[in-house]
């Protein structure tokens, strides 16, 4: 292993957790010790890493879901990109947990991984988010999986800016896709805290669900809207910090720019190599005072973005 | 065993370390590799396609995944000759490794261009000529399936190199790729480099499209290996070995095992891609596996090339 | 779901139940997979490539794996026409499915004697011409990668083929095969095979001798499968779709999605052949597949095929 | 699962156990329930199955000895053979045993797998040995790995032939090379069964090692030679049975020939199939009466074939 610029290297870490906590997400905690341990105890929320998953074990025949089983067979050959949604510095290690969702082959053999277990990870890569200097409030707002780097992000900003408001928006298609470990129960709904990840910062949440199977029915965009409607605060004083899927990071941008909120979002893109050195990850950025754009690197100018630098397309 | 083992090799006149290169669009420009690995170990390092103006590439996805490979239509984005010039050669003039810029264009004049304006640059060890890209609508590949268009194309860049060497970058994707390596050397070509990448496609069955935005791209990685490995021997027997030009061969090179194929197959060195996004630091291993593999053999790079048996 | 969904094809008049084949040399003479799978399922079988005399093939070591590959240099081992009339006749004659037999040969005469022998055996739906293998000396591939013999060999067949069909299956190794498969149609050919192996190497690096005996093999499975699916695609919009010739399509195909995709890119078939070694009953998983897939998009094969989108 | 001719389809085994018993030796236990333990239970030596080991994981980076690393980097794709050193039916269950060596990146692979895993497997495939009919005594000569089947095939002689001497012979480079789980003792040594696992059958044994570091210093079949020297036995009341490397074989051929003793051998090849449809394994075999020779495929005209038949390649 090297010392490298910016620390960031290929390093090993050690499961010491994989625990399914939904239909199809998981939760891998990650140990890093030695000379691992403090770049990614330094790791800032959006930042992400690459984990080499091909000599992981798939799941045997009746574990994987049928929608799965043909992309199952593809072997895979390049490392795959995943944010952090908790990262814990405990003396000399540090541990690092992601929050995932089972897609297709490498996170299919993701899900294989037992404590125990070491494996081949690079990181901490790319920019996280932008702390909110001379905010008041900060909305997070997740669609998905795009929950796991602002829940990291709700754990540093309660810390750092205790008097900062947070709060944090979860939308997904139905109540048991909702990425998190622990339950809706009635009585924190009722207080404004369903989502006991965040409640355990003191964050109050919003849930949306497009069937209304769990808090607002529709797109956690349209709650966000209505939120934003009666909440009375300046566009000024908040910052909107958003991660998921792009069709609703391009809702949240529009939102931001007619409100004229500022606004960070975490994008994503096929990355063969995360380390800036393939240009695969090609993100369409606008040019300030002209009508150009230019392709920013996700892995290296990115993940996260200024909302209003980015073209979305369509 | 002893480490200091010697495993440079002359390379068209170039005296390289060792026989491993980075293979252009796989490195970047030296600098974003270099947290990674320590470029001067390299025998070589080729820059990411240059053209003339500054290129935006293809619209994403520009990458997709496959069976022990992947697809990859960057469309040779790159940042053009002068802002290479400015912000690139100071990086690349620190370097002690041969460095290769690795030239593409639409028409021969841009090629030239390139060429004439970077032929004096002291580090620079020579170029390689990418006539074999699959992934732009207007020059690349077209130069390099046609011999008399690869002669043309040949003479013309080799009268702007000056001292420098010319690597001509051949395309796997023809009938018989030993007519065109031979293009190639008659029209001056000091090496040849081989081979860049197929084109190929995913279908997304959901959505019924590419998943790429340019609709192909250019497969790469270890499923081409055996491929690659064949090509390379033939054009060292039918081409290379007679007129006493070396291979910079490769296509699937992850370990030091692959490297050794493609060196006994014919190659004078070898350029590793796809791995580097996979262990960016491959390099380094696959030098140091060469010399084991030399120490424990009792042999050398020299008597190696080339030295497939019957 | 129904199960029952209807993905019959109309394959240049033949009416297959599916379009599921599997590949010439993968699934021997139909009785060797009978173990495995009811050959009756599949949409279409064709034997292993039948040469007027019998041939021994190559000596062994034939196959050797790759990244997601294999390479094969059986060198058409068969059992010759007279024994395979006598033997394996019968039992295909016993099956329902479209039975295509593939033809090499050494010389245009024998392609054309052993077509004229079989051509008026009732239970032969057609033939397929393997002008695309690359393991022999003489013959296979030699044909396959010049328009003019491709156009000779192909009328010559065409004339004794009778009423039965006449697949010209071509290889991937040519600078422009949409030429290759003009030149086939222009002589008659009723359908296209594609692709064939590719011309690949495998070294032992501690003999230095290529691991196949015949030094060379052919590469198939999925590392070339988006290779053969941009082949199938280029081939579909460049002569197939206008001229109304059904394209049989393969190379690494596993499971359904993979011949899904090839059916977008415009198959009107698909042939699996590795698979089978890896999992006899893939065909079937195939199958079943496939129909899954017309329900769920409330589809049918007729409108998926060629059905590449923008 | 379909019910085929013949018995052979693709089973799937539940591992029992995968114990290290030398340097790069393992034993693996799969065990058979259901429509699986009768074909397999029936499995007679010499037969083999074709395990498909892609999706099991690859040892962690340190575990692979570091002349397989380069190896392991290969994805495989095609099913592997192995034969079986043990086979017994213990009521609806069968437990079938695989002695295997660490050779490159599937037997790396099969390393990881650990009781409870569940396993593809297509067998029993192949002819096995034929039975030993009107013979006094049985040697059978193991070369390295080739120990497994003829283990197997002593199981079955000491059952169903009691009046039939088996003799054993195992050759390896070195002691720590014989792929035998229990260790020699001196004792059983003098007494002439030195290999516990052919003494459990009542079976002597010899030992040979290339180095002397066990027994007999020299080629097994060398140390055959001089036994067959000195034992007294009438040729046609013998009959070789082994299995090992090619060049091995080739000499036990030779002996064979040269003293007109019967001989069976099991040949290996490199298999993409094991099923008789891609003709990868040919071995080339004399016709009888004639200069001629004729391919016949190693896994299903095999792997057992009577010596005199094959044309052993220098
Ligand atoms: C910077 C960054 C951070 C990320 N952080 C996380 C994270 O914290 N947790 C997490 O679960 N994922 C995260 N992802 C996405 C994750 O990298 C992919 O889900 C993973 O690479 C999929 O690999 P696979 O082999 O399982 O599926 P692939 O074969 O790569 O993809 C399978 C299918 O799913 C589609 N797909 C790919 N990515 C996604 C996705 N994110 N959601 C839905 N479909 C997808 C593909 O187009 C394909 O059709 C992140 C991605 C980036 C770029
Ligand atoms: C009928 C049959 C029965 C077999 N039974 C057994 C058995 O009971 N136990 C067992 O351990 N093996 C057995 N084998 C051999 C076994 O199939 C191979 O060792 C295995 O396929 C190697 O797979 P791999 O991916 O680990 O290595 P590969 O990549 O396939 O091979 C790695 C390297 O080892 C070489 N190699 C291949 N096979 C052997 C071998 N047998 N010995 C030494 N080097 C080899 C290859 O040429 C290559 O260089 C049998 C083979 C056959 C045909
Ligand atoms: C992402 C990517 C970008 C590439 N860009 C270039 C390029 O700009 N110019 C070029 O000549 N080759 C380019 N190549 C081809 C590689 O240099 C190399 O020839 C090819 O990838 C085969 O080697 P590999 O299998 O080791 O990757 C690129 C390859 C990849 C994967
Ligand atoms: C072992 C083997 C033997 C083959 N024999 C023949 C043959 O006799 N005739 C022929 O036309 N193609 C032959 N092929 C090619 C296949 O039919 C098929 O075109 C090719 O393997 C690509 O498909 P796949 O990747 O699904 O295997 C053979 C392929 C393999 C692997
Ligand atoms: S993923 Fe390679 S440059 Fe961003
Ligand atoms: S391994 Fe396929 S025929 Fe024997």
């Amino acid at each position: 292993m090297m010392v490298c610029s910016e620390n960031k290297d290929v390093f090993s870490a050690v499961v010491r957790s994989n625990k399914k906590i939904g239909q199809r997400f998981y939760r891998l905690g990650l140990e890093f010790s030695g000379d691992c341990a403090e770049p990614f105890g330094k790791a800032r929320p959006g930042q992400f890493a690459e984990l080499d998953l091909c000599g992981t074990a798939l799941p045997r025949g009746e574990a994987i879901p049928e929608d799965l089983c043909d992309m199952a067979e593809r072997n895979i050959l390049l490392r795959r990109p995943f944010s952090f949604c908790d990262v814990t510095v405990k003396g000399d290690k540090t541990v690092v947990d992601i929050l995932y969702d089972v897609v297709g082959p490498a996170t299919l053999r993701m899900t294989t991984l037992s404590a125990g277990d070491s494996i081949s990870i690079i990181g901490p890569l790319g920019n996280g988010f932008a702390m909110p200097s001379g905010k008041e409030t900060a909305l997070l707002v997740a669609g998905g999986m795009g929950a796991g780097p602002l829940l990291h992000l709700a754990k540093v900003l309660t810390a750092d800016y205790p008097n900062i408001k947070v709060v944090a928006f979860a939308g997904a298609k139905t109540a048991t896709t909702l990425p998190f470990e622990k339950r809706l129960d009635e009585v924190s709904e009722v207080l404004g805290f369903p989502l006991a990840e965040f409640a355990g910062y003191g964050i109050e949440s919003l849930v949306a669900t497009d069937d209304g199977s769990a808090g607002y029915k529709g797109f956690v965009t349209d709650c966000l809207l209505e939120w934003l409607g009666r909440c009375g605060l300046a566009a000024k004083d908040m910052i909107i910090y958003s991660c998921g899927p792009e069709k609703m990071l391009a809702k949240v941008a529009e939102i931001a720019q007619e409100k004229n909120i500022d606004c960070q979002i975490s994008m994503e893109r096929m990355m063969a190599c995360g380390i800036g050195i393939c240009q695969s990850c090609a993100v369409e950025c606008k040019v300030a005072g002209s009508n150009e754009t230019v392709y920013k690197l996700c892995c290296k100018d990115g993940p996260v973005f200024n909302s209003n630098e980015i073209v979305f397309s369509n | 065993m002893k480490d200091n083992v010697d495993i440079s090799v002359d390379f068209a006149g170039v005296k390289l370390a060792n026989p491993v290169f980075t293979a252009s669009g796989t490195s970047g420009y030296a600098d974003e590799l270099a947290d990674f690995v320590d470029i001067n170990l390299l025998g070589g390092f080729i820059t990411k396609s240059i053209t003339l103006k500054p290129r935006k590439g293809n619209a994403p996805p520009r990458i997709v995944e496959t069976d022990a490979g992947m697809l990859n239509a960057i469309g040779l984005a790159n940042i053009g000759l002068d802002k290479f010039i400015k912000e690139k050669l100071p990086i690349l003039e620190r370097m002690t490794t041969a460095v290769f810029v690795n030239v593409a264009g639409e028409t021969i004049d841009e090629y030239v261009a390139v060429v004439e304006r970077l032929a004096t640059e002291r580090v620079i060890a020579g170029f390689e000529l990418n006539i074999s890209c699959p992934n732009v609508a207007k020059g690349g590949i077209s130069f390099g399936t046609e011999p008399g268009q690869v002669s043309e194309i040949t003479s013309a860049v080799k009268k702007a190199v000056g001292e420098k060497i010319l690597i001509v970058k051949l395309t796997p994707t023809v009938t018989d790729i030993s007519v065109i390596a031979n293009a190639a050397v008659e029209a001056g070509a000091d090496a040849l480099s081989m081979v860049n990448t197929f084109t190929a496609m995913v279908i997304d069955i959901e959505t019924r499209k590419p998943v790429l935005a340019n609709r192909t791209g250019g497969l790469s990685g270890p499923a081409i290996k055996p491929i690659a490995a064949y090509l390379v021997n033939k054009v060292y027997n039918e081409v290379a070995k007679k007129n006493r030009i070396p291979i910079l061969g490769g296509g699937g090179i992850r370990t030091a095992s692959d490297a050794i194929e493609f060196i006994i197959a014919g190659a004078s060195a070898v350029a590793v891609g796809t791995a580097n996004f996979i262990e960016p630091d491959c390099t380094t291993k696959i030098i140091e596996g060469i010399k084991k593999y030399c120490v424990r053999k009792e042999t050398n790079i020299k008597e190696l090339i080339g030295s497939l048996g019957k």
